[in-house]
């Protein structure tokens, strides 16, 4: 029950916050941050309950609710919640309250439909990540997209309309080749048990005869590969990122991010284990290509925002390479890569924010200097830099390193060539910080340094990756948890 | 020619060819419709010769009657003078002829294949009373003659509304 | 009683038909495109009216009377229009209306 | 006791945070930057007493702290190793960084980025400290790869000059470099041994890999590349030189005493692997001897005080890499040790005199600073001849004699190495005593601005006691180390002279050397001049300034390249299909709408053009 709360709270917040902006933007601003951090703390209620040190480490869904939805077609509202799923709803809630706070200074126009849309989305990723019914997953899939549009066509910056037009169509046509894999799926379902249902369980064991099976994951992969996003899918999320909010930034490459790799290790690798197979060496080199491809282009663009777009396609690289490794160890780093590379990356959006807000622009050739005038916000900006270039000691590196241990117990060459990523990754995260906080002040820039709600926000970011990289344990106690679902993936 | 009905069947058909070639041709718009006059009521004389005398009366009553002079009324309206006939000519240059003649050759051809290629021997001239037709009307077809009203009544407000804004546009222009 | 060769029939509403559409397509007057259409539309009756008769049922005529119908609507709405464009731009021709263009 | 030890790099941490989150005075911050310092040498002394009176039964102590992470067999802890070899390293590095700390308090006085440099340098004594005390290879890492960033941010200090920036970037790429090989070298470990504790580790390796096994090659080489890398060996030591665009201490403190040692420990750590594999450790003497000899020919050529120390530092480590590649671990150790002592000094006097002329780095610009800055004339003497190898009196020419001797007869050692080390004596002390004669000796070009305080004297003073004390405790600390780090002597040879002779060539080497100084850079000055520019020794001179040409070799090699694909690339040539997708899409809206022309009788026209088509088709068909 407490996991529809948790879905009805966001969309409730949002339907409340929408026309409260007319009688004062305030109103708005409280309602939606009220809505996530009530859902926060349902969640950290979750935390104590089900995943506390007390609970015991055995299988089973720890929440669960299902529904009778349109049962002509077997549809269920069906949701439930293990290790996985709690790990990223919190990181979404926690990540969420980011964003609301952070759009506090930076959203001044049309404050309520903002808020409306970005806790639609947050509802929309909740539904993605608790879904136990392959429609409803498909469903949110898609409640997730219209809002996102809008966060970026609305409150982007000039060319905001391509750059939102070009993320619906890559979503949206992904999205329906999956859709077409989902009904394959389900007629082929039928066809072999008689049996109409989107239920994830049944659909487990459906037998496939090896040709269809991977038509079928082709069509899933597509959506996930393009929301991931994987390469060569990527080319909509710099053009977005360079357009967008922070804010919408944050969500757009740190929690579809996670959406999508969610979906591709709780459908993907189950639903079609042997198709995975099969296709998991041109995965595994196109995320290799991917890491490269994009760490060299991070250092060379000038948009702040591209450059941690390309900086994040990067790590979601790794996420690919770990999920296609066909190794515990790589999947286990996979999450952890999926929830660092979250902070990290979306921390690395709002320091970008931050600059855009102080020099009003995002190139990087008007900044240069900036430590003489914003010390902290460029320490802050410095840090979050390390955490990108996995530095240990920082959540971003546990992450990567347990993906290349368990890449290389398969696939040798992959791990040293992804290696090799990690040190791109140093190119562009040293040219960020030397282009825009050190040389020298020639704008002669006079700016207030951080604002006591950024601070605040940079501050806990930074503990949790501080957490993640020193003692990640509790993170993947978590995650052990989740093995049972899918013993095979997890041995 | 045993049939008394043949003769003026092809007459009347021959007339209303030749009328609805002279009305399509003409450049001064009257002209055109006294014409289309006479095809009409050519085509009535055809439809009474295969045996339709209602379908006949109608065409006289409605299409010769009510409709040519919807056109007439707008004709004059418009005054329209000997420099429109003018204008009229120059468009009907002979270079305007080719498209629509070949199209509209193609086409006849093509319908004539298709009656000729079937040897139909059958024969029309069955005379529908008016009491079938109305049977007809009011039984199976009375879905389509209510939709057939809603049309009219539609045709009705769109004329009106359309010709209430010429009314305002044209007082805004003046 | 009667007897005309069905095809006769058929083929005068071909005529008819032929004809009004040539006259559709070579009139830039938009006042004889409307009576160019009326005579395709008599044409397409008398079609009706033939098959009807072939048979011996009503249908045939009862179609001519639909016929009648939207022909009636057709030509009020046209004129009413064709009213309309006359006193906006003081001319019928057809070609100079464009707006529509892609 | 020995449990205070995770204080030794705790403190240092806890000290960085505060210094890098609050916002204190320059006072505060020389008080807590250096009292933290000073707290931690204390405590590792500490523990070093309470070690060395009551050593555990196992010869080591492991301190857990915390499990790290516990995934599928991948179990690191966050846990300290304390056996002989991490006690002397730890109690070097802290007692120097306490030196340098002092130091600075006075050196960076005044500069706006004090806060921060303490913060950059107490983290950077956490990391050291935390590398050199780890259990576990991955630890290890974390510390290796902190320093390395402490390096990096300390090299690029005076962020204002873009030019420091791209030093610092230089230093930390190329490091990282050589991180990414041994990276992929803990991976083959924990593939292969299953564990990435540094003594379980050894244990397996032996039970498991026989000498000479491609398991236990590629895993030492890979571990060698880190540690060339780090400790700017060939063919990674250009981002040395460069990275004397730091400041003064921090030259002495990471690119001279501790983090590029860090390389050297490594091997030292990881000893039974290189057993296991021969050829890896005789890899590393060949290439710590071509690093000797080629960083000591481009010492011998260069104008800026700095970079003189920064070409002899390498050189210096080409020494240690020699004596851990033919066996003479030990010896590898104690001249980690002194060089770390008389390095140190060299760079703190070089901060003194560089400071007092006001930032002058030429040496050809400086001359007869012996009578303005007395003190420190001396204690760079000292530090000089040790660093060039005085006899009986030097630490420094302990540890190379030492050295020297191991590289003929220790297992790996031969005669052609023994030539070659004696090549380094004779370069070492040529170039040092140019460096001494030309800045303290000849006449005063420059007028002295600024004289030394207590807090920059007072280390110069201890380490040059120690420049000179240090060497005599040789034969005590062999017979220490000697339980986890022994002198592998050669066993099938038989030596054809004794010790006793080498070191005799070693001092009739050194002064050679010292008199050929003499000669060009302080009698006839016109000597060097003339052989400098004849033809041959203009050619080999830029050769050799320019660090035999690796730099520019590196920059077409890679940086171009790489440079040119990133700019390229810029636009995203992937984007550019989906772009071409795009504009097909276009065209064919183009040529769409042109049939919309809007006319009537044209659509009147295509309609019956269909409805004629369409016919036709039922018709003939």
């Amino acid at each position: 029950m407490i996991l529809g709360w948790l879905i009805v709270i966001l969309i409730a917040g949002g339907l409340i916050a929408w026309p409260l902006a007319r009688l004062h933007p305030l109103l708005s601003r409280l309602i939606a941050l009220s809505a996530v951090t009530l859902d926060l703390a349902l969640a950290l209620v979750l935390a104590t309950r089900d995943f506390g040190p007390g609970s015991t480490a055995g299988g089973g869904w720890r929440e669960e609710l299902d529904w009778s939805w349109i049962p002509q077609f077997g549809i269920h509202f069906h949701l439930g919640m293990d290790g996985l799923s709690f790990l990223l709803v919190l990181l979404t809630l926690f990540l969420g309250v980011v964003a609301v706070v952070v759009s506090w200074t930076e959203i001044a126009t049309a404050v309520g439909f903002y808020h409306f849309n970005l806790l639609l989305i947050l509802a929309g990723i909740l539904g993605v990540l608790l879904s136990l019914d392959l429609f409803l997953f498909y469903f949110s899939w898609e409640l997730m997209l219209v809002p996102m549009y809008f966060l970026i066509s609305v409150w982007g910056r000039e060319r905001r309309t391509h750059a939102a037009v070009k993320f619906f169509l890559f979503t949206q046509l992904s999205g329906l080749l999956m859709l077409i894999a989902l009904l394959a799926l389900y007629f082929a379902h039928h066809q072999a048990t008689g049996i109409y249902t989107f239920e994830y369980q049944d659909l487990l064991g459906t037998p496939l005869d090896p040709h269809r099976a991977m038509w079928i994951m082709l069509g899933f992969l597509a959506a996930f590969a393009v929301k991931l996003p994987a390469f060569p899918f990527h080319t909509w999320l710099p053009d977005a990122c360079a357009e967008a909010s922070a804010a919408s930034n944050l969500v757009l490459a740190s929690l579809m991010a996670a959406t999508a790799a969610y979906a591709m290790i709780r459908f993907l690798l189950p639903l079609f284990p042997e198709a995975v197979h099969t296709i998991s060496p041109l995965m595994i080199v196109l995320a290799v290509i991917g890491i490269l491809y994009s760490a060299i282009l991070a250092f060379s663009q000038t948009n702040l925002m591209r450059l941690v777009a390309y900086a994040s396609i990067g790590h979601l690289g790794f996420v690919l390479l770990g999920i296609f490794a066909g190794n515990s160890l790589a999947l286990r780093g996979t999450v952890m890569t999926v929830i660092a590379h979250g902070v990290s990356i979306g921390a690395l959006f709002l320091v970008a924010g931050a600059v855009e807000k102080r020099v009003q622009s995002r190139e990087i050739d008007t900044m240069g200097g900036l430590w003489d005038t914003i010390p902290c916000l460029s320490g802050v900006g410095l840090f979050f830099a390390l955490a990108a270039l996995g530095l240990p000691g920082l959540g971003d590196f546990i992450g990567e390193f347990l993906i290349l241990i368990g890449t290389y117990q398969a696939h040798i060459a992959a791990a040293a060539v992804a290696a090799l990523g990690v040190l791109a990754a140093t190119f562009y995260a040293l040219r960020f910080v030397q282009y825009a906080f050190q040389g020298t002040n020639i704008h002669s820039w006079h700016l207030p340094d951080l604002a006591a709600h950024e601070g605040f926000v940079l501050g806990v970011l930074i503990a949790v990756l501080l957490w993640l990289g020193l003692y990640p344990q509790p993170v993947l106690q978590t995650l052990a948890q989740a093995a049972s679902h899918a013993p095979a993936l997890w041995r | 020619m045993t049939n008394p009905m043949e003769i003026p069947f092809f007459a009347a058909g021959a007339v209303a060819v030749i009328a609805t070639l002279l009305a399509i041709t003409r450049t001064i718009a009257v002209h055109a419709l006294l014409y289309l006059i006479v095809s009409l009521l050519a085509v009535a004389v055809v439809f009474y010769t295969m045996g339709a005398p209602v379908v006949a009366a109608l065409e006289v009553i409605i299409y010769a009657g009510a409709i040519v002079v919807l056109f007439v009324f707008v004709v004059m309206m418009m005054n329209l003078g000997a420099q429109d006939s003018e204008t009229e000519r120059k468009w009907l240059a002979w270079r305007a002829w080719i498209g629509p003649a070949v199209l509209s050759a193609l086409l006849l051809f093509e319908v004539i294949y298709l009656v000729v290629r079937a040897p139909v021997s059958a024969t029309i001239g069955s005379i529908s009373t008016p009491k079938e037709i109305g049977l007809a009307l009011y039984g199976p077809y009375l879905l389509g003659v209510e939709l057939a009203s809603m049309l009219l009544l539609g045709a009705l407000v769109g004329a009106c509304h359309v010709g209430r804004i010429s009314r305002s546009g044209r007082e805004v222009q003046q | 009683m009667t007897a005309i060769p069905m095809a006769d029939g058929l083929i005068l509403g071909g005529i008819l038909f032929a004809v009004g559409l040539a006259g559709v397509l070579l009139r830039r007057n938009l006042l004889l495109i409307l009576v160019s259409i009326e005579i395709m539309l008599n044409g397409a009756g008398v079609t009706f009216v033939a098959a009807g008769s072939r048979w011996g049922q009503a249908d045939g005529q009862v179609m001519f009377l639909f016929i009648l119908a939207a022909a009636a609507a057709e030509v009020s709405v046209g004129l009413a229009l064709l009213l309309t464009y006359y006193h906006r731009r003081q001319t019928l021709d057809a070609d100079y209306v464009n707006e529509m263009r892609g | 006791m020995l449990r205070l030890l995770w204080l030794v790099p705790a403190i240092p941490l806890a000290s960085a945070l505060a210094l890098a989150v609050l916002r204190l005075s320059q006072k505060t911050v020389a008080w807590l930057g250096t009292c933290s310092i000073t707290a931690s040498s204390v405590i590792s002394l500490l523990v070093s007493i309470s070690f060395l009176n009551a050593p555990p039964a196992s010869g080591a102590y492991t301190q857990i702290l915390w499990r790290w992470f516990d995934v599928n067999g991948l179990r690191p802890e966050i846990a300290l190793y304390l056996d002989p070899l991490s006690l002397v390293m730890m109690v070097v590095v802290a007692f120097v960084s306490f030196l340098i700390h002092l130091y600075s308090t006075e050196f960076m006085s005044g500069d706006d980025g004090y806060g921060r440099f303490f913060a950059y340098m107490n983290l950077f004594v956490g990391c050291m400290l935390t590398l050199v005390l780890a259990n576990n290879l991955l630890l290890l890492y974390l510390g290796w790869e902190g320093v390395g960033l402490c390096s990096y941010l300390l090299i690029g200090f005076w962020y204002r000059d873009p030019a420091n920036g791209r030093a610092g970037r230089k230093a930390f790429i190329v490091t990282r470099a050589g991180d990414t090989a041994m990276v992929i070298g803990l991976f083959l470990l924990f593939h292969d041994l299953g564990t990435l504790n540094i003594q379980d580790l050894m244990h397996r390796a032996v039970l498991q890999w026989p000498i000479g096994s491609s398991g236990a090659l590629a895993a030492a080489f890979l571990l060698l590349s880190g540690a060339v890398g780090k400790s700017a060996q060939l063919p990674l030591q250009t981002w040395l030189p460069d990275a004397m665009a730091g400041p003064t201490p921090v030259s002495a403190l990471i690119h001279a005493a501790t983090m590029v040692t860090a390389g050297v420990y490594l091997i030292a750590r990881t000893h039974t692997l290189y057993s296991l594999a021969p050829q890896a450790q005789f890899a590393a003497a060949v290439i710590g001897a071509a690093t000797l000899l080629m960083a000591g020919f481009s010492a011998l050529t260069q104008h800026d005080l700095k970079r003189v120390l920064a070409y002899s530092t390498i050189s210096q480590i080409g020494y240690m890499f020699l004596a851990l590649g033919v066996g003479a671990w030990p010896a590898a150790i104690f001249h980690f040790m002194t060089h770390a002592f008389f390095k140190a000094l060299l760079f703190l006097g070089a901060g003194i005199v560089i400071e007092s002329l006001g930032g002058e780095h030429d040496i050809f610009r400086m001359g007869g600073l012996r009578q303005k800055l007395p003190v420190t004339f001396w204690t760079f003497l000292v530090a000089g001849c040790s660093l060039a190898g005085l006899p009986l009196i030097t630490a420094g020419a302990f540890s190379k004699g030492w050295i020297v001797w191991g590289a003929y007869s220790a297992a790996n050692g031969s005669a052609e190495l023994w030539v070659v080390a004696l090549a380094g004596v004779f370069l070492t002390a040529l170039y040092t005593f140019r460096m001494i004669f030309l800045v303290f000796f000849g006449q005063q070009n420059s007028q002295v601005t600024r004289k030394p305080g207590p807090a920059m004297v007072i280390p110069c003073l201890i380490l040059a006691f120690l420049s000179i004390a240090g060497g005599y405790i040789r034969t005590p600390f062999a017979s220490y180390l000697s339980t986890v780090l022994a002198w592998n002597p050669g066993i099938t040879r038989s030596p054809s002279f004794g010790e006793m002779f080498s070191e005799a060539i070693v001092a009739l080497v050194f002064f050679l050397g010292l008199c050929l100084a003499y000669v060009f850079f302080l009698r006839r000055r016109d000597y060097s001049t003339v052989l400098a520019s004849s033809p041959a020794g203009s050619v080999l001179h830029r050769f050799w300034f320019s660090d035999w040409g690796m730099d520019w070799l590196y920059d077409h090699l890679f940086v171009r390249p790489v440079v040119w694909i990133a700019k390229v690339g810029k636009g995203d040539p992937i984007d550019g299909f989906y772009a071409g997708v795009g504009r097909l899409n276009e065209i064919a809206w183009r040529g769409l709408s042109l049939s919309q022309s809007g006319r009537l009788r044209w659509y009147a026209a295509a309609v019956a053009a269909g409805t004629i088509v369409l016919i036709g088709v039922v018709i003939f068909s």
